[in-house]
């Protein structure tokens, strides 16, 4: 298998064509993504390839083109609507959840709402409180979407293509932390599963569940833990909804011991569902307590150590699991 | 044609309009004429009759409200009927209808059948959403009505999607939302008029201004109470019609569906109506003069309307007997098919979460 | 101590008659409060007594009012902002996350917002997917929110009076469930305490924790059990945000047991959350798998059959709790 | 004086806003006039050195940005800077502002003190907002100046809510608020417009009209753009002004001014304006012409307002050079003081998430 190397950023792009080039009932349509070239240059050239019908600016106005979203999603086209980042997302809370989620149940499962929301999300450039959540885990508690989390390039490339064919509404995460990271993916890298988590390292040890920012921190800290001794199986769980606890169940059945790595605020996390179904389904396997790393319950400050402070770095994850392992 | 050429999606370029709209215009109203009932007053008997089914079956729906088979909110739509058959009387059957929780009238308008909505108020699993939405969530695919929008204002943006999908797929509909003055407050309604606009989509934007929004009077929900003015802020074409007037209704309707195809863009109608009846079955009423309403139901639309008839001879007392029989009969049919529905079971309860979920 | 009878609807209007009697700051603002008298009857009668400026009837425009609050309230006043459902609060996300939650922190501590939110909550009138939600813990998970739950006719009077107090912005849970329903309370029942949960029953057997609609049903299930010799310990949380966990690890390292019961969506529900606490904490003092009873994961659908089943009740409780004790 | 009587809050009645509005405009001017600037031309030359301050901080901080010493999310206001400083020349100390995210010449404008502005951007505990917030969130409430407001739009509805306050606690002043024609198209926007005109509060709205919503261009935002006819929408007075001269924003503002203080209503000002820069210093300008910046740059609000000066004989080119001096001073010594400034120690993460948290 040939690789190339590539920014995360590209990945994100080469999907998006991709998906443009697949499908003519794709569009995609957002704040800055035509002209500009996409508010992290995503989208650059695209515009100038597909025209104006296929790449469509529009205003600011989050819960109307969120909502033309969903509406000509009903209508038989296949949007991709990218809300800039997911701190804007709130404006178009409602169509997300009173609409896209709910049109099918509420039709008594006439309505199928087949429309992505791609939207950046997390840390990373020192924006500060209003430009840096992670809130994954707002969406991951919506019955009726499915919620993506490109923690990885290859997801970054592919996940869009398959989440293209879900007939329900899919927000993907993608992460401005990523965008100028190289990572080397395959050349003929395209669409992915958006089924099931993914071990992305094989360990004995402990069991580590992260998904997002927290996938290579993870494999970073892993390697290092490698390195001192300690056999670390990384679990990416891409798919925050449904979630696929087999993935994760069967390797702390295994290993005994879990640690949870997120950016999100620890109260309410992903990592507080994960561990409940730890303990509603494998408890007595467990060796010791479950722990997490989540973000620290505060809006993201401006300056760089605290923004650093503020979430968990690969450093922090060597120390608690060595803390775990009675190191 | 110029159309019949472009057959994939988004083939062709936004030039074509110009020289394309007349034509599909011409074409629509064709085909409108042929769904029309053809013989001397028999459209406009259908109208009549359209509005009594509506005021009967609101009727019923209290009743049966009051007899524990209907519960939830249910919002009647009494007084208002020459809006929904008045504009939607200048629809094909292909335009897509959205409305808010006071639907019914539009439902039926659209021809939803009767039963079906009984049934679905009933929560029965023969309802037209399967018994899973109630009165404030109609669902019809099959007949183009899109519901049944309980959040104020949250599908005008869905509204302006189906029509920007409807243009991008070269389909010669248009989309007809449904809503109230007081949906016209919320943020949802200026971004989806600036959307429509500035995206030159073919969508009807109804306002219903029955001067209240619950018990918040127009005065204390817009500033500015002519709403017909607000089309400027978005240069959309607007204009204020009688609502308790089906005649007037239906030809500022006509000339609405005339203008977007003409021109493919929005068009803001605002019917200025009444609710006679409380907002829902929960309103205790302290917020309106009886006298009001008393004033306000000398405007009915369906007396005036069928007086209209008799004045023209297109109609008899006789056919008004007959039409109310025939009324009678298909809402009792309606009443039994819920009586007679069957609940869904307690197993299904997570069907329709997801697609293609067990059935 | 004198009891008087009062349904959970005017323990609420008394608490915001004595609140706008208490301090002339303080303000009721929200959609139909005034000369509807509320869209659940809660503040009729209001207008008539303290006039339009003291209730003010706002438009339709969830997002606008809610931050007129948050202004008003910046700048001195203490407003009681009304937002009808929480359902509709997915409108005015924004404000309340990016704005009222986030200025305090973002100025660098100058801007506090001593606003408080009441919202109607949770099913109870068959009225389907769109008014019907229990949406806790969105609110929950945010940092600079205190949230507030009252399940009892005692908190429905009293909780606001404190909340007033809180120099940083509350969202107060009002459950449409229990307006009807009358319980006795002190006749001179005033201001409750909002930092801690309570302990609603003792017993010795098995933890009960929950919050709102669930605490009239957990004890009526406790009632049972205890008539077939199982003491149920139920602990109220009351406050979701900052949670009180002593109570409640107290309690399981007592019994050693615990269920969670909420109405609430179980994946990412407030469960989820009481579970990672435990097991963080007291994890060895537990001799079973802790479990919930949450929401079903499905807009709330139409038909009374339905809508009961999407929420646990209190056989449900029984019967799980049953099972829990080997039973 | 009638507004002296009422000493609490909210005792008086809405009625004795007639008379008393007339008296509260004259207090005002009064206290106005006492502290502007009183020799001739004295006032016009802080005017003006105002605008240069803002031109050069803003110079040094993209100098700054470069060398990383401010990072995140840098957007310069030059080019519009007769807007802020004329806005702001008509307003008292006590009128609050609020702003967005292109806010350094609001504040400097509203006179922040320009080192805590620099060390805010660098991030350090001596800035405005305790380097919690950046180039996007300053604050100062001792200034009344409330942000530093980065969701667009969000605090437009703030801003009606803090002249609500006012209007209750009956302080005589006016909340102005300033935002860009991209957010005007926000649901946020319609909201507060119909807010404050239905509850007739003193807000004064300034849209900076800069053609450009990141990249994307007036007319792919707004249907009509002819923006101030936005506020008829609402009964809102409203006036579009050139924003490249500072004595018709000036005059433009005064008027707003005193229409909002007799009238006690809102006034929607329109300044029509350019940023020379790019959006952020993320921006790569694809969406625009060399030659339109060009254009615009030949308005430059500064050098017209010079030779303004100069042609009054109210400034000579040796007071501009000590101006230049002065500002070079302030800015060094604003350096200076961003530079020796310290880091907040991570124990404090967690700090002003809950008032009264641990110091
Ligand atoms: C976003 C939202 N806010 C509040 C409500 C509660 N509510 C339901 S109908 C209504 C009044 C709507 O008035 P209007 O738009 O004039 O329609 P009408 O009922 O008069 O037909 C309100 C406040 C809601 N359903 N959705
Ligand atoms: C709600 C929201 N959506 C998107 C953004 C990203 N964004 C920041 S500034 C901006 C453009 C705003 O344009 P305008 O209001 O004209 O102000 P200007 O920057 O031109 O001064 C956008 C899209 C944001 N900060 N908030
Ligand atoms: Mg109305
Ligand atoms: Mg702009």
């Amino acid at each position: 298998m040939e690789m190339v190397k590539m920014t995360y950023r590209e990945a994100l792009k080469q999907g998006i064509r991709e998906a443009l080039l697949n499908d003519e009932r794709v569009f995609l349509m957002g704040e800055d993504v035509g002209h500009y070239g996409g508010a992290f240059a995503v989208s650059k050239g695209l515009l100038q390839e597909f025209g104006a019908e296929r790449i469509m600016d529009v205003p600011l106005s989050e819960s109307g083109f969120v909502g033309a979203g969903i509406g000509a999603a009903m209508a038989g086209m296949k949007p991709i609507v990218e809300v800039m980042t997911v701190n804007f997302s709130l404006l178009a809370m409602d169509q997300i959840i009173n609409n896209a989620a709910t049109l099918l149940h509420m039709s008594g499962g006439q309505l199928n709402v087949p429309l992505v929301i791609r939207m950046g999300c997390g840390i990373g450039r020192q924006l500060a409180a209003q430009h840096s959540h992670s809130w994954e885990p707002y969406f991951a508690h919506v019955p009726g979407l499915v919620v993506l989390s490109a923690g990885t390039h290859e997801d970054a490339r592919g996940m869009l293509l398959t989440a293209l064919k879900s007939p329900d509404p899919v927000i993907l995460f993608e992460y401005t932390f990523m965008l100028n990271m190289e990572k080397e993916i395959a050349s003929d890298a395209g669409a992915m599963d958006i089924t099931k988590a993914k071990v992305r390292r094989d360990g004995k040890d402990i069991t580590l569940i992260t998904y997002g920012n927290g996938v290579y921190k993870s494999l970073e800290a892993a390697e290092e833990l490698s390195s001192q001794g300690i056999e670390v199986e990384v679990i990416d769980l891409r798919i925050l909804r449904p979630m696929d606890e087999e993935t994760f169940l069967a390797s702390v059945a295994k290993t005994h011991r879990a640690l949870v790595v997120e950016d999100a605020w620890r109260s309410g996390g992903m990592a507080a569902e994960v561990f409940s179904r730890i303990i509603e389904k494998v408890f007595f396997e467990l060796d010791a307590p479950l722990q997490r790393l989540c973000g620290v319950e505060v809006p993201i400050p401006y300056p760089r150590h605290l923004e650093e402070a503020s979430v968990p770095q690969s450093q922090d994850i060597v120390s608690t699991i060595r803390k775990m392992m009675g190191l | 044609m110029v159309f019949l050429r472009a057959e994939g999606f988004l083939g062709a370029s936004l030039e074509w309009d110009k020289e394309w709209l007349p034509q599909i215009y011409k074409i629509h109203m064709e085909k409108r004429a042929k769904e029309k009932k053809v013989s001397p007053g028999e459209q406009e008997r259908h109208l009549l009759y359209q509005m009594m089914l509506i005021r009967r079956f609101e009727e019923k729906s209290a009743e049966q409200y009051t007899k524990e088979k209907i519960r939830g909110f249910l919002h009647l739509y009494i007084g208002e009927e020459a809006v929904a058959v008045g504009v939607t009387q200048a629809l094909s059957d292909e335009d897509y209808v959205l409305s808010t929780y006071r639907e019914h009238g539009h439902a039926l308008a659209k021809n939803m059948d009767s039963g079906a909505i009984m049934a679905e108020m009933y929560g029965k699993l023969e309802g037209c959403s399967k018994g899973r939405g109630g009165s404030m969530h109609l669902f019809d695919a099959n007949i183009n009505f899109y519901g049944g929008n309980a959040i104020v204002a949250g599908h005008l943006p869905m509204d302006v999607g189906m029509a920007l999908a409807s243009k991008k797929q070269q389909k010669n509909i248009i989309t007809c939302c449904f809503f109230g003055e007081g949906a016209a407050a919320e943020g949802e309604f200026h971004e989806a008029m600036n959307l429509a606009a500035l995206w030159q989509v073919p969508v009807l934007f109804v306002c219903e201004n029955n001067l209240y929004a619950m018990g918040t009077a127009l005065k204390y929900t817009h500033a500015m109470q002519d709403l017909e003015k607000k089309g400027g802020a978005y240069e959309i074409e607007a204009y204020a019609v009688d609502g308790m007037d089906l005649i007037a209704v239906s030809k500022a309707a006509n000339d609405a569906v005339k203008y977007i195809k003409t021109n493919n863009r929005p068009y803001f109608l605002v019917c200025n109506t009444y609710r006679f009846r409380p907002h829902s079955m929960f309103d205790a009423e302290l917020y309106r003069d009886k006298k009001e309403v008393e004033e306000w139901k000398k405007k009915d639309p369906i007396p005036k309307y069928q007086q209209h008839l008799i004045n023209k001879k297109l109609l008899s007392k006789k056919q008004i007997d007959e039409m109310e029989k025939q009324i009678e009969a298909e809402i009792k049919k309606a009443v039994i098919f819920a009586d007679e529905g069957s609940w869904e079971p307690i197993e299904d309860l997570t069907k329709f979460v997801y697609s293609g979920q067990k059935a």
